[in-house]
């Protein structure tokens, strides 16, 4: 259990990468982005995270009752609404690039061609 | 409690395999919605209410909701070439 | 106003005036825009100049919120973000602003038709930039390193030509990876320290390191950073972005953009890492590997290029490799050369972007082959060329020259200098080697450029040609001033960098010409004559040495695949030389 | 490359990442048992300091404001600039006609449908506004509660048809909320230090322990960054709905290169 929740932050990442690697269709390729962006989150939280706590929020509990670490939290909260409005922009790209191109496929993409 | 953690860690980690197994990006969209609702539920058994509804509002509504937008515009075009 | 108080408006005023162009564009009239951006960032030339001076006393230092150190009660407890000016940072702060307010005149008329969009995106671009010199805080470096690229990825996409979002895909995929492998990393180092403010984590890491996760940390924020900074071999998506890009953004992306990503490994190992030997260790010969390899890679892939800006893309990389052997040193002569080196280089390429950029609004194209004798009408654009082909190639005079003798004395080793003297002469003669076909007409047969990537351009064609050359011109009369009068500063300021209690060393850099100096510029001219007098091979011994010389170039041009699949894949390799790199030791 | 060697070259690196991962996990603090001080200090001192009950509001809003600046700006970036993509060559205006794919049918909306759309829009709405409101003292607070209450515009959507929905949801109007959002965070950051205080710096009457309105600064910051997020994603839901509308004359130019 100590060691569980970096195995599955950095496996996660791997297979994001992996998703990348061998990605057939831009959406796709997006999507496995943030799979490793999700991985970060879980990494953050498992760092702030403290058996037998409760929330950092003092409403139901008084101050003072232990709770895990809000500084995490507060980084992965913006961080998340942020990334959503990055994933709109990978989006907005692959859309206009479908436009131009006729295709979403990674592998046939690349900004310049060769001269022959 | 500590089971809870444990298991929605091991979940998680399926989620994403599911999210970059789905080769068909329609798929994927189903994949997505499950990963974030599965990560909303691990972020609030590890006391984080907050990232939690960040997560259920953007994970399993606002990405997937443009990810498929995304594959019916480029459907369209691909009907009007 | 102290300047402890103006500190934060540095960011307040570009974020702020961004924020109000957006709210207002609809209603705004043409030009607004236009000249609100240039006054504010000249205001932040002014004020960030002026801080730099301040702070020659010692560092000047905000605490947002009032959260000083001493309001948590606790003793090494840090809560609060802290902005620290100290002189190196806050003179290249006011450099970014310079530079954005030199792209702001250029790009005069340039982008009418879009409500300010591009304005609002250059403001956030600069404020990023800016907030990443000043800050003090570990996840605030992040924050503006994100900004810094999510503003990126949006301008290079601008054009919306096929090529432009290819290239704004591959860079976008790449750096985003880059940002969530420094997330990472921060989270490692603070899961260990305890802390993000930099002070903070250089005390704990003193009193833990060595440790893996710390090094790991290291490893995460530097993989971000060396992707931003375009190093050997994560740089592949930079020779896409930076060519595809409208150009007063390329002028920004490789005149400073990308040498912050160094000026960042340089802050953090300083000011954070500096007691953990493992890691020192990584950065002294590791990276200086890596800074050899970039220079060399760059120079030659830009030897092999057509177009213009992707010439120009590679020379950035192949300059980038340099100054990354001047941060690996962590010396004194090193950082002195390193500040003097980005304003220098940042002036010349600059320019040379703003050159393409004219070319690209006046003769709709920026390839050497096909502009061959285009440009004879432009003829005061090709003198500026021809100048800033000859500073980077090693003309003796100016902060180039001097900062690169600083540089290659901090490498401590004849045949390291060499080589960066080469790459150096192979980005200069290329440059020089497209200002002769196009300004002069001399062209020699080409050889390996010709089967390089090229295509056609155009950009907004109706604005004045002394309204684009006068900015570039200015940066060239700038770039070939004697140092004599900054050199005192830029030697002050790089050893308050090293050691803020002023206990470095002070290197004065000097631009004194001796016979010496002029083996970088006849190696540049001897290239350049071999292209410019090149004849078809016709024997069969001429022809297969052509071939043969053709293999290497080929092999490069086949790796820079284009593919951010494989640019992805070369970056997994890259964080695995640099963490087996650290298994080795 | 193709695949395969893509693939091989992954499989290297992995293979010198694997120890280097391994021993790296092995050295990390016990899950479950943080060694920071930085969080213990937070919740020990914010709550009397702020006189907050969410902690995560207080570093936010407040103890790491700054960082929350920067946050929104890259909202602001990201959406702009997918705006300006979207838009590209087919400008600001709106389609008159659906897009659709041929072949596919189209179901016709019953007015259940529409009434239920109008219900529940309204009360995801109010269930933003409610979260943002409650920001300082629940979980909640602008950044979550403004999604949620940009996503009732898609209700309202599905409920109003297109051209209602775009005469509802004005794109100017979004941009003014979006902007404005942004510059009265620049300008609560900034007018603290015309009194002679730190950035900022929380100078507002700090209000009850538990009360909506408590936090001093921190409810104006909240706001504002509500206002952002509100018209930022509103503004990507309308440009990207605008995508799946069929265009007037093809809106993409002949390539300039070929």
């Amino acid at each position: 259990m100590n060691i569980l929740a970096w195995c599955v932050a950095a496996w996660l990442f791997g297979i994001g990468v992996y998703g990348i690697v061998t990605s057939r269709h831009y959406v796709h390729l997006i999507g496995c982005l943030s799979v490793c962006q999700s991985a970060t989150y879980v990494l953050l939280l498992g760092i702030g995270f403290r058996w037998h706590a409760g929330p950092p929020i003092f409403y139901d509990h008084p101050p003072g009752t232990p709770a895990v670490d809000p500084v995490v939290q507060a980084l992965v909260l913006t961080d998340i609404v942020v990334g959503a409005t990055v994933t709109a922009l990978l989006l907005a790209i692959a859309l206009q690039m479908q436009k131009r191109r006729g295709t979403l496929d990674p592998q046939h993409l690349r900004p310049f061609r060769q001269q022959k | 409690m500590s089971w809870a953690v444990g298991a929605l860690l091991g979940l998680s980690a399926l989620a994403g395999l599911l999210v970059v197994l789905s080769r068909d990006p329609r798929r994927q969209v189903y994949a997505l919605c499950a990963n974030g609702l599965v990560l909303s539920l691990l972020f609030f058994a590890l006391q984080a209410p907050d990232v939690a509804l960040s997560e259920i509002a953007i994970g399993t509504v606002v990405t997937p909701l443009l990810f498929l937008v995304t594959l019916a515009a480029a459907a369209m075009n691909r009907a009007r070439r | 106003m102290s300047p402890v108080q103006l500190l934060p408006v540095a960011v307040l005023l570009p974020l702020g005036l961004a924020a109000l162009l957006l709210a207002v564009a609809h209603w705004l009239p043409p030009r607004v825009a236009d000249a609100a951006s240039v006054l504010a960032s000249l205001i932040l030339v002014a004020l960030c100049g002026w801080l730099a001076v301040q702070a020659l006393h010692g560092p000047v230092v905000h605490w947002f919120g009032g959260w000083t150190p001493v309001a948590s009660g606790r003793p090494g407890v840090v809560l609060g973000i802290g902005f620290s000016a100290d002189p190196m940072s806050a003179i290249i702060a006011a450099f970014c602003a310079l530079l954005f307010a030199l792209s702001f005149i250029f790009a005069w008329g340039y982008f009418d038709k879009i409500h300010a969009h591009f304005h609002v995106l250059m403001l956030l671009f600069m404020a990023a930039m800016i907030g990443f010199c000043l800050t003090r805080d570990l996840f605030n470096l992040f924050v503006w390193f994100e900004l810094m690229s999510i503003a990126a990825f949006a301008l290079t996409a601008y054009p919306l030509g096929s090529s432009a979002l290819e290239g704004a895909l591959n860079f976008t995929v790449t750096n985003a990876l880059a940002s969530f492998l420094m997330l990472a990393g921060v989270g490692l180092l603070y899961a260990r320290t305890g802390s993000l403010d930099f002070l903070a984590m250089a005390k704990a890491i003193a009193r833990i390191a060595p440790d893996p996760v710390i090094a790991g940390g290291f490893v995460l924020v530097a993989t971000a950073l060396l992707t931003k900074a375009a190093i050997v071999p994560f740089h592949m998506w930079l020779a896409d972005a930076h060519a595809v890009a409208p150009t007063p953004v390329s002028v920004i992306f490789s005149g400073i953009m990308v040498g912050l990503g160094l000026f960042g490994i340089l802050k953090l190992t300083t000011q954070v890492f500096a007691a953990d030997a493992q890691v020192m260790a990584l950065v002294h010969e590791g990276l200086f590997a890596l800074g050899i390899a970039t220079a060399l890679t760059g120079g030659l892939m830009a030897w092999a290029q057509r177009h213009l800006k992707r010439l120009l893309a590679f020379s950035t990389i192949s300059h980038l490799g340099i100054m990354l052997t001047a941060v690996a040193a962590v010396s004194a002569t090193g950082t002195t050369g390193l500040l003097l080196y980005l304003i220098g280089h940042g002036l010349v390429k600059g320019a040379l972007f703003m050159i393409a950029g004219i070319l690209l609004a006046r003769r709709d194209s920026v390839d050497e082959l096909a502009l061959y004798r285009e440009g004879r009408a432009l003829w005061p654009v090709g003198v500026v060329m021809a100048v800033a082909g000859l500073l980077l190639g090693g003309l003796p005079a100016g902060s180039l020259y001097a900062a690169s003798d600083l540089i290659h004395e901090s490498a401590h080793s004849v045949a390291v200098m060499f080589v960066l003297v080469f790459a150096a002469s192979l980005t200069g003669a290329a440059v020089l080697r497209a200002a002769c076909r196009i300004f002069a007409g001399w062209s020699g047969t080409p050889g390996v450029e010709v089967t390089a990537p090229t295509e056609r351009g155009r950009e907004q064609p109706d604005r004045p040609l002394w309204l684009m050359l006068l900015p570039c011109a200015l940066m060239i009369g700038v770039a070939v001033l004697p140092v004599d009068s900054v050199a005192p500063f830029a030697g002050r300021a790089a050893a308050l960098l090293l050691r803020p209690n002023g206990q470095a060393p002070i290197v004065i850099a000097s631009d004194h010409v001796t016979l010496g100096s002029f083996f970088a510029l006849a190696m540049t001219l001897a290239i350049l004559a071999g292209a410019l007098m090149r004849e078809r091979p016709t024997g069969r011994i001429a022809r297969r040495a052509a071939r043969t010389e053709r293999l290497p170039f080929d092999a490069l041009q086949f790796l820079h695949s284009g593919l951010v699949t494989d640019y992805v894949a070369w970056m997994a390799v890259g964080v695995a030389l640099l963490a087996g790199f650290l298994g080795l030791r | 490359m193709n695949t395969p060697a893509r693939i091989l070259l992954l499989a290297i690196a992995l293979v010198v990442l694997a120890p280097a991962a391994a021993s790296l996990i092995l050295a990390m603090p016990a899950f479950g048992h943080p060694l920071s001080h930085y969080g213990m200090a937070v919740n020990a001192l914010a709550p009397h300091l702020r006189n907050v009950s969410n902690m995560v509001a207080a570093v936010n809003f407040d103890i790491r404001g700054i960082d929350t600046l920067g946050e929104e700006c890259m909202l602001l970036a990201a959406v702009t600039g997918t705006v300006m993509l979207l838009r590209g060559h087919r400008g600001e205006g709106m389609g008159e006609h659906a897009g659709g794919v041929p072949g596919r049918k189209q179901a016709p909306r019953s007015d259940a449908t529409v009434l239920l759309c109008r219900f529940m829009a309204t009360a995801l709405f109010l269930f933003g506004i409610y979260m943002v409101l409650h920001g300082t003292v629940t979980p909640g607070g602008g950044f979550q509660g403004g999604v949620i209450a940009a996503s009732s515009f898609m209700l309202l959507y599905l409920g109003e048809g297109y051209a209602a929905w775009r005469r509802i949801v004005r794109g100017p109007v979004l941009d003014v909320l979006e902007g404005s959002g942004a510059l009265a965070y620049a300008l609560a950051a900034a007018l603290p230090l015309a009194g002679g205080y730190a950035a900022l710096q929380n100078v507002l009457p700090l209000g009850t322990w538990k009360d909506l309105f408590s936090g001093g600064l921190m409810v104006a910051v909240n706001y504002a960054v509500a206002f952002a997020v509100i018209g930022g994603f509103g503004m990507l839901l309308l440009e990207f709905m605008e995508e799946t509308r069929a265009p007037e004359n093809d809106p993409v130019p002949d390539e300039e290169n070929e």
